[in-house]
């Protein structure tokens, strides 16, 4: 299982802030997870555009589209941060 | 021997400058930094400012760019507080506070902190103005703020 | 609008960062500088220092630096207190507090004037070590510190 | 008249923090007020000899030897400074 988290501005679009996705093999990308949401359509074809900036973390830790996922991994979208 | 606290409640500014410093006589210089919430952002009034963070991450970050301070300069102690939830104007919003032997080092690696939490931790500000509710955008000050530091 | 002060009693740190930022909501930034008095210097252990200052200059000097700030940077109000007089270790010695919209003006003011004030305020050291009485030195760092920031 | 003040070690070498001199022409100058210090000979000669660094404030502002000084002037001398 993978547990997705949205944060702030997405949250709000996607109108959810978590789900958890059954793992697979083909999921074992940051990038291939962001293709399956982007093919959901809709509010999620907008927040995830190739023309939006959208910060991933997995595990906690900023990384990038290339970053591996594995069972059990928690993967988290936002936009750039403000806080400070 | 560092601190990093994120909670709703005010904090005591006085009590941590006065922890940090009090016991500790070979510290010679203690740089603060506040932030403050502002009336006034864009050129529009704001009323409410709400603070969002992705718990557990957030302390991770900080923690991450403490320990990155910590190698790059002779620290004394680093306290980070930053406040979520609703915050109004004049509300303190965060406080970095670093003690060294000298003021140098204080005042760098002080900068630094902020500079990283900025762009670093997983903070998001929403504005409530008469105009309604929006996301306040990244700015790109604080990425050159950022590449400063940069190695 | 900006505020110097030499004086022998102690000063409240956070009375001084509250007043300086307590009213005014288009404050971001506060960045504060605190100087205390160490135990130990050049090695040797220091159990008092009396600092002496030249009683009209001092405040002129002072003055001279804050109005230079004020050219310098956007700021809205600075604060400097230095303490004359008998001092123990852990003493606050001086502080220097200064507000702006923005931490980059801030931070960089607040650097300046505490470098300037370590070059140009005509204020003396004086420690009593095991060893007798000394004059404390001027430190060839303290010069290097105020001249990046001549123009 | 001229006000001299003494400051911290310079105050103490010389055992005195304060004198005034009669105001003459040929004392129009720091230098040359430096020079009559200095021809007290003994301390003075030491305080004020060319390998010393001593400040000088005519009237409360920094300034050099070349500086003018005028009758009721305040002039200062002191060390390197060491305050903050």
């Amino acid at each position: 299982m993978i547990n997705l988290l949205y944060f702030a501005r997405l949250r709000e679009a996607l109108q959810t802030g978590s789900e958890t996705l059954d793992y697979r093999a083909d999921l074992a990308t940051v990038a291939a997870i962001v293709d399956l949401l982007k093919a959901r359509g809709g509010v999620w074809g907008e927040v995830f555009a190739d023309d939006q900036t959208v910060l991933v973390a997995v595990n906690q830790e900023m990384c990038d589209l290339s970053t591996v996922v594995t069972d059990g991994d928690e993967v988290a979208f936002f936009p750039p941060v403000t806080g400070g | 021997m560092n601190q990093i606290k994120i909670q709703t409640e005010p904090f005591d500014l006085a009590a941590i400058q006065e922890e940090l410093r009090r016991d500790n006589p070979a510290i010679g210089a203690v740089v603060t930094f506040l932030g403050q919430m502002r009336d006034i952002n864009e050129g529009d009034r704001v009323s409410t400012m709400t603070l969002e963070h992705y718990p557990g991450m957030t302390e991770k970050a900080l923690q991450a760019i403490v320990d990155e301070a910590e190698a790059r300069w002779q620290l004394m102690g680093i306290r980070v507080v930053h406040r979520v939830g609703p915050l109004h104007p004049l509300d303190p919003i965060v406080l970095v506070t670093v003690a060294s032997a000298h003021r140098g080092e204080a005042f760098q690696a002080c900068e630094f902190v902020i500079d990283y939490l900025k762009t670093r931790a997983p903070f998001w500000k929403k504005e409530q103005t008469a105009e309604g509710e929006r996301w306040v955008d990244a700015r790109h000050s604080d990425d050159a703020a950022e590449r400063r530091w940069q190695r």
